[in-house]
């Protein structure tokens, strides 16, 4: 293992603009200035990364071997359900949260991060690390069952489930999954020849649309910062070391099924990654009484930038150590 | 002004909320549940003395305005007392109002 | 407070009106003609009794506030029933309110 | 007429980005699911698509040949009075409106559509069909005839004309006009050298952007699919035969007047198009007593959906099949 | 409608405020000194018999309303009076208004 | 210096894309129509326009020597200093107005424009005419300091300094000074290669984005010329006068700081343009008792087209007959 290589690697993530753009929404945080998206203008941006991950992971899908895809997708579902349960366990024994906070904390981190997800993207295509096109369908799979596992734990043993059932149903027809699934759905369908006429628009301003996309997540995390006070040591050592654990099984999960090094440090990602755009909102309607000073502190103020900083390399990193003991 | 009428037998009044953004569908099926015929929202961003809330994230409040009759006001009133009030961020008022075409709206 | 009335001679009300975005510039004018010396607007979006538009296509609704004199309010209700009610969506009320500088309204 | 050809040219239309973005905005309202862009952006958009539509427009009119350019433009003023008093005449026989109700659906489909104009010439550039530059300029000379004879003929006999100016002068001031106008006159100003540098936004885009805003074209045409019980079996009828008529003489006329096989289709689909953004303002203002739930139905509802699908490729296989006949 | 006082010792009233947006963080410094417990704020649009000013380049007026007791609007609009009419486009007006949880609010 | 090839570039000017937009807007307003942008895709834009100055210029400072940077940037901080007390003195001369109205007048003239910079880069680009890339540096810190005199001149001799610094306050964490800052030190942080990938959005797009936002641009403008009739002919000639003076006087500094022909044009525009973003917000809240119908008709309803239209090739033409004479 090249220890200067992956400093290189390190130092790139954190010198790309997505990355610096997101500290400069931090740091217009700190000192009170108002850097923030019009309101339409960021559900706009959101839409059109959902729609372009999608697109682009479908055409991939399409020209992927079935067979190989299988055993991914599989594990991918079965980590959807382990990995809430074990944040439910382990904030019990780092927190004295009650069950209502811990399991919408499990909904969070047992769900996804799109943009996590998408800044990795971003970063293995600069370190021209290659991974499989179909990983934004395991993006899509892991988006909901982690919700609703966390939901389910949060509610064990209470009486009513009309209102679990509603918002389910509104976490299942939501925009970003809706987005994501029929993206992928049109990519699969018009494959690359109809995608390419798209490809300026989809493909060539990601990255830059990321950018901006950032600077106002940077705002947002830097708005959950004084909230740490409150969260609690427990609360922030679980928001570091729970995606580095994730993090580290999602990446051998994908060396198990197969994938490429880029493939399996996605999947790390995305196990380690926490939600915080499908999940706050159906928390917030299933589970009125969880508090959002512990889940959206710990999700985007503190595990969103470790993520992106931080955690996506290492879990580069972590692939290419466990790559040759496993594979 | 002959199509208003006085506060009367058919006396309206107007109830506002304002809340989090995502109770906006739910809430809007308690509205018609308790009775009203109409509202009108806009969308808004606010400070409270509770101010704890996710919806931040997805863009702020709504303010809810509906004219209904007293009666709806009240269990309109009391369903935010019950399902509303304890859980999320919500303010309530109502104002007296004098409305065209009343019948439309009890 | 000094320089607030209470209802008197010089007394405003509060007309609020909800319409079609697409009738803002023909009823600002119809306000003006009525007398209203200024209004704010903000957009809105809602559900009526009626619920029969086309303008739902470029946006939904305006709500438009306008604070004037009980005659003024009274001849804009005069010409939103004979202009606007049998055709357009719209919802129109009116709140008392104790207005500083007055005499800016009426 | 080559049978195979055709279907794979249908095909190729179905599985294009911007007709699956279409249906996968219909199925979002068909499972109750809010996939609608933020209002801004849909303006926004819109703004783009007609300065766009115009640029391009306006930089091909100034590369035609005058004289090549006299003959389609004539016959697209003629079309322009002709399609409102057809469709009038027809609804007549077909329906059991009365002539407000006729005349403000006559204004729809009188004036054109330019998201099917739009969607048009992306279909027949993926077809690698040519057409001429300057039908930009046929667009924006049919938009406006059609909304002022559908409004004359449904006030026929009727006192007050005041409304009607009113509403003529904000119909000629709207901002597609002058956007779809003002982009002409820009590009024709510019020429391919001023254009070029706005090429990578304006063009190169295109395609990409389109098919986010037809996302919202489905939600909006969805949402008015209900209307269809109320609408009545001869006004379905209408919206899907009437656009195949127009069509169809559109294509000829366009023959006639000398253009192109790719140039005639255009100016079929936008003889067969009924418009949804610069007539319903006009008709809601200047025919309160017309009811949405007709026109609107008809030409989003239905006609819109009908030409995206089916009405695009059909009008060049009928130009295909005339042009030898005529030309 | 139990937990909702009539006009009594906790009264409170809506006051509402239409200006210049880029007042907006300056104006809700002075309603918390004033004693306000929050406010509710929208984007609006206007014209008014004044209508001098900047703000128009980014956007237009705001909308603020604040429920609070009948002192601290009292407070607040000497506040408006001697810092923002004379220099800013201003409209302000109170309604009366029975609240829910009036504790809150005074 | 050749006659024919200045009218030729002043003549590829005004028919640029952007500089026509900006004419489309002005009769937009004229014929009443309303043509404006959202005002969330206007923020939005303004947004994009500021870190896409900022990033490419933070490449550009990276890849220049610093020996190079230090003259124009001394430079540039006195003329920051010297415009706003000329401007404040020559309207003492040439109008009526009182120390206030002088002061927020003068604020807005010795900060600069983010919009007429930017145009005036792609005039550079398409008269091919190369310029340094840290010319975005200069208009950096061109903004700032031409506010702060303006308002300290304005209360000279007035008491309270309160407002004055709780103004400033906001100034200095304005939107625009931190994207523009943040900007530049993301592209330095980043670098070339890390810009490149976002290059397709922030670079390739410029131009096109600029002539949609020149069209808003256009309208605002227009709207301010009705108080054309209140302003006064002194200020009016002040308006025109002032850019051409203050235009020569940047050249001049240009080409004496050792800049190229392009880079001192780009900071004779610097000097010549006035504020229209900052400076408008920052006078509100100090010098509520200026009036806009002065400053904003100046700085907007004249001297913003004056330089669009006339001064940016004028500014080159000075470079071209100054920099023998000089250099
Ligand atoms: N005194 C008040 N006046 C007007 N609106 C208020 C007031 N207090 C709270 N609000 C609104 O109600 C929302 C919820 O308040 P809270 O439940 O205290 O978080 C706030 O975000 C404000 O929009
Ligand atoms: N009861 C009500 N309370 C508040 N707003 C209403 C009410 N009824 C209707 N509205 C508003 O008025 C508009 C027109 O109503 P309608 O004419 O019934 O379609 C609706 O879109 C709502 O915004
Ligand atoms: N009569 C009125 N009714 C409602 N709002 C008004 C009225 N007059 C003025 N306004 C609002 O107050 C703002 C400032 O008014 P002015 O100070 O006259 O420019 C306007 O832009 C409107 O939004
Ligand atoms: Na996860
Ligand atoms: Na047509
Ligand atoms: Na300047």
């Amino acid at each position: 293992m090249d220890i200067s290589a992956n400093l290189a690697l390190a130092m790139g993530n954190l010198t790309s603009p997505p990355v610096l753009a997101f500290v400069l929404g931090l740091v217009a945080v700190w000192i009170k200035a108002d850097i923030r998206l019009p309101d339409a203008a960021y559900q706009a941006i959101s839409m059109y990364l959902l729609l372009a991950i999608g697109l682009k992971g479908g055409v991939a899908l399409r020209e992927s071997d079935p067979a190989e895809v299988v055993q991914p997708v599989a594990i991918t579902l079965l980590l959807g359900i382990a990995i809430p349960i074990a944040a439910f366990a382990l904030l019990r024994w780092m927190t004295h949260l009650g069950a209502t906070d811990r399991g919408a904390i499990a909904a969070h981190y047992g769900s996804t991060s799109l943009v996590t997800f998408t800044a990795a993207l971003v970063f293995l295509e600069a370190a021209k690390v290659s991974f499989e096109g179909y990983v934004a369908t395991l993006l899509t799979l892991l988006e909901i069952p982690g919700i609703v596992i966390g939901l389910l734990l949060a509610r064990r043993g209470q009486g009513s489930t009309a209102s679990l059932r509603a918002s389910l149903h509104e976490v299942l027809t939501s925009r970003s999954v809706l987005l994501l699934a029929g993206g992928l759905l049109i990519g699969a369908a018009t494959g690359p020849s109809g995608y390419s006429r798209t490809e300026p628009f989809f493909g060539a301003l990601f990255t830059g649309v990321l950018t901006l996309f950032l600077l106002e997540m940077g705002a947002l995390a830097g708005r959950r910062l004084p909230d740490l006070r409150t969260a609690g040591a427990g609360l922030i050592a679980f928001a570091v070391a729970f995606p580095v654990l994730a993090g580290t099984v999602g990446v051998t999960a994908g060396i198990v099924a197969g994938m490429s090094l880029g493939g399996a440090t996605v999947l790390g990602v995305l196990c380690a990654s926490a939600s915080y755009i499908a999940a706050p909102a159906a928390v917030r309607l299933a589970l009125p009484d969880a508090n959002p000073g512990y889940y959206l502190t710990a999700s985007l103020g503190i595990t969103f930038p470790f993520n992106l900083v931080i955690g996506i390399p290492l879990y580069l990193v972590i692939a290419e150590t466990l790559a040759p003991l496993i594979g | 002004m002959d199509n208003m009428t006085e506060t009367g037998s058919q006396a309206v009044v107007l109830l506002t909320i304002v809340t989090e953004n995502v109770l906006e569908s739910r809430l809007t099926r308690d509205l018609t549940s308790c009775g009203a015929h109409g509202w009108t929202i806009t969308d808004a961003r606010g400070r409270g003395p509770r101010n704890r809330r996710a919806s931040e994230l997805e863009g702020g409040n709504i303010r809810i305005e509906t004219l209904v009759s007293p009666t709806v006001a009240s269990a309109i009133m009391d369903v935010l007392a019950q399902a509303y009030f304890t859980s999320y961020a919500v303010t309530a008022w109502t104002t007296p109002a004098t409305v065209a075409r009343p019948e439309r709206y009890t």
